[in-house]
This record gives C-alpha cells, structure tokens and sequence, in this order.
C-alpha cells in the first residue's frame, strides 16, 4: 500500500553524547542524514543555551545546516514552566504568553509543528490557536504515557480540537503509549542498582499482563518484601502504556507528528518493547502522512555499564523503519 | 538523567591568587535542556560538612548570583550546555589533596508533581 | 428469607475514645451490647498494652464483661511484625512463631477467629495452618481494598486455601472493597486542610466512576495546578475499591467473618459510601452465616472540627442492619 | 491517625529538684495500637532547635532507654494506652514560659510500604 510517512528524528535522541560534548548540532545533523532522518525535530531549550533570544546568526546557521546536509526543520517542543515561580502557577494570560513566545520562535526556525507538552493547559492551548493559526504553525498536543486517548485530561484537548476545528489544533502521539513489554533496558539497571531478581521478574510480569490495577503494584511490591530500588522499579512500570495501536484510528485526520519513542533497538529489526510492525501497518492503512521522528530514550538506563551510542541507536531503528514502510522494495 | 556527570570532574580548585579566597566547583544541569534559574535549587556538601548557602555565589556565563537568592531570578537560564561555577568563600582555601564533594540538586519541573532531584557525589583532589 | 448472619463489633471502631481515655473495655463492651452488637472483635495489641503477655486475670476479666453484658468473643485482629527489625524481614520461621503466638492467644480468649492482616506471607499462612486446626482456630485473611478479589496477592491465598482444604483457612473480607461513594468525610477533611475544591469535586467525580487508570490520578491532579493536598487526596482515592458485591459468591464457602467497614452513617438507614442495601441482600441469599463486625473508620477524617462520636455511628450502623437483616419483622 | 494527640498537652516539665537537671514532655503512639520499640523513632524540637538524641532518655512503664538505641530493643512494646515520657538531660531546665514543642514520630508499620509519620506541634507552658 503506497503511503507518504517520512522519517525524521528527535534531536532529544542524542541527549547524552551533546551533554558529553560528543556531538555537536552539525555532526548530529550529519549523521541522521546519513540514515535518511531528514526531518529533525528540535528541542530550543536543548539546542540554544541562550533560548530564548535566539540571534539571528544562530537561525541563518540552522538552515545552512539543513541546506548543507539535505534535512528539514519538522517539531519544535516547547514546554510551559508553570511552576516558574514557587508561589503561585503561571496565569492564563502568562501561559499564552509563553506559547506565543514558541509560536514566533518556531516561526524563525521554520519548524511548522510545535510539540505543545502534555501538562500545558487546555486554556492555553485553546487561547493560543488563533495566533497560530495566523503563524501557520500547527499546535500539537502530545499523547504521552501513562494518559491513554480516552483519560479525562486528553479528552479535554480532544473537546477544543472537535469544537474549535482550527487546521493549528491537533495531537502529536509519543509511542511510548504502546510499550507492549516491559524495556530490559530499565529492568536491567534496576538490577545493578540492587533491586531484588524475583520481584523484577514479577514487575515485568505483571506490566506484560497490562492489568487494570497499576495502582495497587508498589504497595504488592513492598508486601513481596521490596527494598526502595524494587518500589521504585514498580512505580516505574506504572508510568509505562500499553493500548492497541488501533487506538489511534479515530485521531488520524488531527495526527500532525509521531514521536517514535524508543529503548533499545536490539537490532536493524526489532525495537525491544514498542511492536513497531503492529504500529506502522496501522499508521499505513489509515492515510498518516506526516513523520515518525525518532525519540530514544536509553541513554539514562545503560550510561553506568556502556558508552551511549545514541547515533547508532538510531540508525537501528530507521533500518527497521525503511523496512516496514517499505522503502527498500 | 545526568546524574553522575552533575559535578564535572575534576573542577575543585582553590580560588584567589596566593592566599586563596575560598574554593570552587563546576556543576552541569541534571535534565535534557536548560531551565530558568528560578526552578533551580541546590546543595553542597564538602567533606561531609554542609556549606552554607550565604557562603557560595553561583556564577553562570558571567553572571554571579547569590545562592540563596536563585528562585528570585526571573530573567536568566543556565544552558544545558552550561557549566556553572559555584564559588565558596572559605578563606584559605580547600588543603591540598583529596576532598569528597557531594552535590544534590532540585529542579522545579512544571510537568512532575514533584521536584526532580539529581545527586551526585566525587572524590577530587585540590593542588598543593 | 431466612439467614443466620449475626451482629458484632470490632473495638478498633472506638479507638478514638479508648485513646483518650473515654471508652474502656467494659464501656465499650456494654455500649456496644446496648444495640446488639453482641460479637466482640478484639485488637489485643490494642486492648492489652501488656501484649503479648495476657495475665490469666485479664482473661478472666474478658470473660465476665461477656457475661455480665451478653456479649461473645468473635475475631481476634492480629498483625506480623515483618519488619521488626531494621536490617533484615522476619524469616519464614519467625513469621510462623508470630502466627502461633496469636493462635495461642487466641485460643486463651475464646476468640475462634483470627483476622490475618493482608501483608501475611502466603508462606507462613500456609504452614500455621496445622496448629491453628489443631486449635480450633480460623485462619480468615484480610481482603483489603485496594486489593480485589483476583488481584495476584490475593489468588495466592486463595490458592492455598482450595488446594490445602483445611477447615482452618479462609477470608475475612473488609466491606471497604465496597466503596462505591468517596467517602466526604475524607474530602471534606482535606478541604479543610487546604485542599483546592474545583480539585476536590473533580478526584470525587472520577472516584465514584470507578475507572481502571487510578495511577494516573495524582499526576492529572498536579497538572490541574494540585497542591500537596490535593495530591495526597489523589493518592488516598487510590486506596480504596468498589467491586461488585456479587464478586464475593464464588467465596462463600470461606468466608469466616465479615468486617462492616465504614466512614459515615449518615442517619439510621444509610452508610454514605458503602451500600450495605446491595451487599447484605447478596450475603442472605448466599448463605453467609457469619458476624457483620463494625469497623468504624470515621474518626481520624472528623477529629478535627468535632468531637468524635464512634458509639453514635455505630448504633447507627446496627439500626441499618436490623432493617436489612430483617430483624424488625 | 492520632497525630494531634501525640503530644500529651500540658505535660512539659522540668525535672530534679531545686536545680534542674533537665526537662520533660509525655508523648503517646499514633498509630491504632501498640508497637515494639525497634519499630519507632521519634526527633523532638524545642523553641525551634533540635534536641540531640544522645541527650534523650525514653521511659515507658518505668523503663529507661536511650533514645538513640530504641531500633536494638526487641523485647519491649509501648502500649497503645501509655504515656512515654521523653527525659532530656539539660542542666538549668528551660526557662519559666512558654515553649514550642514539635515532635515527629516515625513508625515502622509492616504493612506499609514506608514508615508511617505523625507530627505534633504544642505550645506549653514551664511553671517558674
Ligand atoms: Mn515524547
Ligand atoms: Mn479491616
């Protein structure tokens, strides 16, 4: 089936080595180019320590790099720092004056998506729609776990975007709302770091199973004798998601970007606890036409045992994806 | 998630020509971008004994701010690429040799219900 | 229809007045007496500040309080010190010693019972069974909310019970895995204590329809802008359960004694989040021919704004179960 | 769930006569029953200042224990209807007034998975 999915990639996804001074933007550019990740997504905040006065050097030199390297800017993920001040939360009116903020930023930087973060308020997002809409700059909500599509908190986004019907209002799914087992990658260290192997076994057990009592698996945890490093692993697993990928099916006209979050790819095939070929065939038969922009997040559980390879996790990953979206046919 | 690499390594040393002044480290932001500094809060052990706030300046891309007095600044962000040095006055300086430094760090992020802490803690020796 | 279900308390119900020196086990025996709550449930470690070494006088004083008012021992509520000591959990050996303990005790005080608090180790339920047979006493495990009746903790239990058979094991089901209303004394505590009331309303609202995502709660209410009130409130309703009273037929056989949990009586015919009318007419029917033993829970959530009134809401909740028990006919 | 009532109200003191050699408040269980005394822990603040717990000396049915080495006693309880009184060694006594009392209590409940905390604070007054 012919389809217009592209691939693209997180600049989220190099985290560790441009901390460690390993990458810089250019050579991350370069190497998720040379894996065909021509859509990068970019996190400002990341990228830019002088955020959010960009200068206009910093801009010019952002689409040399696209231009030098064959890329396109897509996401712009913005955040809303609500708790700004410790006395009191951001008003609305701050709150909208912060996505404009983002609206204009994302403007420059010619990223037509903005990853609008999950904790921003419906208020907010609702009020921030006609200047984006003016800007041209679509406002995606993102579906991030441990929400499903159908919690109250992302059914109120899915009210403004049905009532308001703007082209700015839509979502941006991570697909870490799909982790169907448990991420080795997590368990593991939990392990080094001391938890108990039978009661790890049983977490990711009872996470495989996806019971409907999350709820209740710390307080099992600590009666099956769990030490902290065991209840944390727990509480862990209950920040984790699983729904079918159909579940997306009825959000596809409002789907303006994927997060192609991912742990570990354990090779060129085979993502360890996102079942991407359940994923895509799905995005593929209901007409997605946008990215999947990769997001890996092992960098934090394996950074005590191994160099992060983070480019190379990558690279795994768009080798699967150039092979279920049918690229190399 | 950068936890282990919260101190840079490496970075104790005594400050102030001849007969130092005090002592300072660089210190890295525990998360994946930069934060206003007004969602920053730290402390700092050294050799076991807690250094008091009153006593440490927190300098970031040139600008020095009191420790104690971080959550009023509403107007400057350390980077995620940013060190910052915090400067202990502590006449005379560190004696020379090893020091265990303990960092731990709260970052008052919107999205979790609670701060996210960091916490970091390394041997470093200061030169004779 | 006729049944043979029977009316007891447990003085866990007055702790309040016994802690401040209101209640004693006489006053409490005979209050409860007044209103035929005629089976008394000891907390020994409650009642006897000498636990565990009952002197033969304080048997013998227990003994004549039940003569003198009427009254029957029923349940004796023990509890396993797991984590007695700071650097290591009881081991198998010393959980068992513990269990023979309070089999013994029990056996002293009449009480043919014994509540075995939910953090047992199915181990040790399991091997003190013989002695407790031998003794004549019932081993009755604790179901607790927020732990269903086929959660993992609980299917172990029963998995012993059906394949040991012994007439010594069996359940004891805590009538607060049948919350089906938050309960207002709680929330109503927390508005007091701070606690943002839009917030409120909303954990409420998304408590009574029971949803099967309550680990989402707490952080959906931080989004909403929840102080640390509102948080803990969050977290509490993720302590209590509703589950259909009919969930508890296919246990019938082993259900020993039934503890009457509430929070609220509101008047002399309603508890104001357990629907005793749908739970009773399921234990006649069924054959339940065990004590309902109140357990009141209120006075922790009113201690604040009021005097606390245990023997009140406990008369209260027998004259609900006269009518529902059909005792006034 | 008894946290308002863990500090017996009224009942700080200065003990030994004539020159005193200390003070005293009672304090209660806040928990449903009693416990054995490896399973609690308390800290104890006056006038906003943290008593040391080496000065301390619990007492319960007229036993005496250091504070700080209740974890070891296994074969004690401290009843759900007893007072313990908390002895601090402070020569001199506090002075005539009033004084701010805040006690913690930390207890080691099995069934939960962290320990259960109770928090009481009280003014109360020492006679002159
Ligand atoms: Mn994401
Ligand atoms: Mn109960």
């Amino acid at each position: 089936m012919s389809h217009n999915i592209k691939r693209g990639v997180s600049l989220y996804s190099y985290q560790e080595e441009v901390f460690l001074g390993k990458l810089d933007l250019e050579s991350a550019i370069a190497a998720s180019a040379s894996f065909g990740a021509n859509g990068i997504e970019i996190i400002p905040e990341q990228t830019f320590d002088n955020f959010p006065n960009l200068t206009d050097e910093q801009v010019e030199q952002w689409f040399a790099l696209h231009a030098k390297y064959g890329t396109v800017p897509t996401a712009y993920d913005m955040f809303i720092d609500l708790k700004r001040r410790a006395d009191r939360l951001m008003t609305l009116e701050e709150g909208v004056e912060s996505v404009h903020r983002d609206i204009d930023l994302a403007a420059r930087l010619g990223t037509k998506v903005i990853r609008v973060i999950i904790n921003t308020p419906p208020e907010v997002y609702e009020h921030a729609a006609p200047y984006a809409e003016e800007k041209g700059i679509k406002l995606a909500l993102e579906i991030h776990a441990p929400m499903r599509y159908d919690h109250r908190w992302v059914q109120q986004f899915l009210e403004i975007i049905h009532r308001v019907n703007s082209p700015a209002l839509g979502l941006l799914p991570d697909m870490g709302t799909f982790v169907k087992i448990f991420p080795r990658v997590v368990s593991d260290r939990a392990l080094r770091d001391g938890a108990t192997p039978k009661l790890v076994d049983h977490i990711i057990k009872v996470y495989n199973d996806h019971p409907t009592d999350m709820h209740t698996l710390t307080r099992e945890i600590a009666w099956r004798g769990g030490n902290p490093v065991d209840m944390a692993l727990a509480t862990t697993a209950a920040g984790y998601n699983w729904v079918e990928p159909s579940t997306l099916i009825p959000h596809m006209p409002y789907l303006f970007h994927i997060q192609a979050k991912f742990y570990e790819m354990v090779d060129d095939t085979h993502e360890y606890s996102i079942p991407y070929d359940e994923i895509i065939p799905v995005l593929i038969d209901n007409g997605y036409d946008g990215y999947l922009s990769s997001e890996y997040e092992g960098n934090r559980h394996i950074q005590d045992v191994e160099p992060v390879d983070s480019v190379e996790q990558v690279r795994r990953q768009h080798a699967m994806f150039v092979t279920l979206l049918g690229e190399a046919d | 998630m950068f936890d282990r690499y919260i101190i840079v390594d490496g970075s104790l040393r005594n400050v102030g020509d001849g007969n130092p002044t005090g002592y300072a480290i660089d210190t890295r932001i525990g998360y994946y971008r930069g934060l206003g500094l007004s969602m920053v809060d730290f402390d700092l052990e050294v050799d076991g004994e807690a250094v008091p706030k009153e006593s440490i300046t927190f300098q970031v891309h040139g600008h020095d701010y009191p420790a104690d007095s971080l959550g009023d600044v509403l107007d400057d962000r350390w980077g995620f690429n940013e060190a910052a040095t915090l400067i202990v006055d502590h006449p005379g300086g560190l004696p020379a040799g090893e020091h265990e430094v303990h960092y731990r760090q709260w970052l008052r992020i919107s999205y979790l219900p609670t701060p996210s802490q960091n916490d970091d803690r390394k041997v470093m020796s200061v030169a004779g």
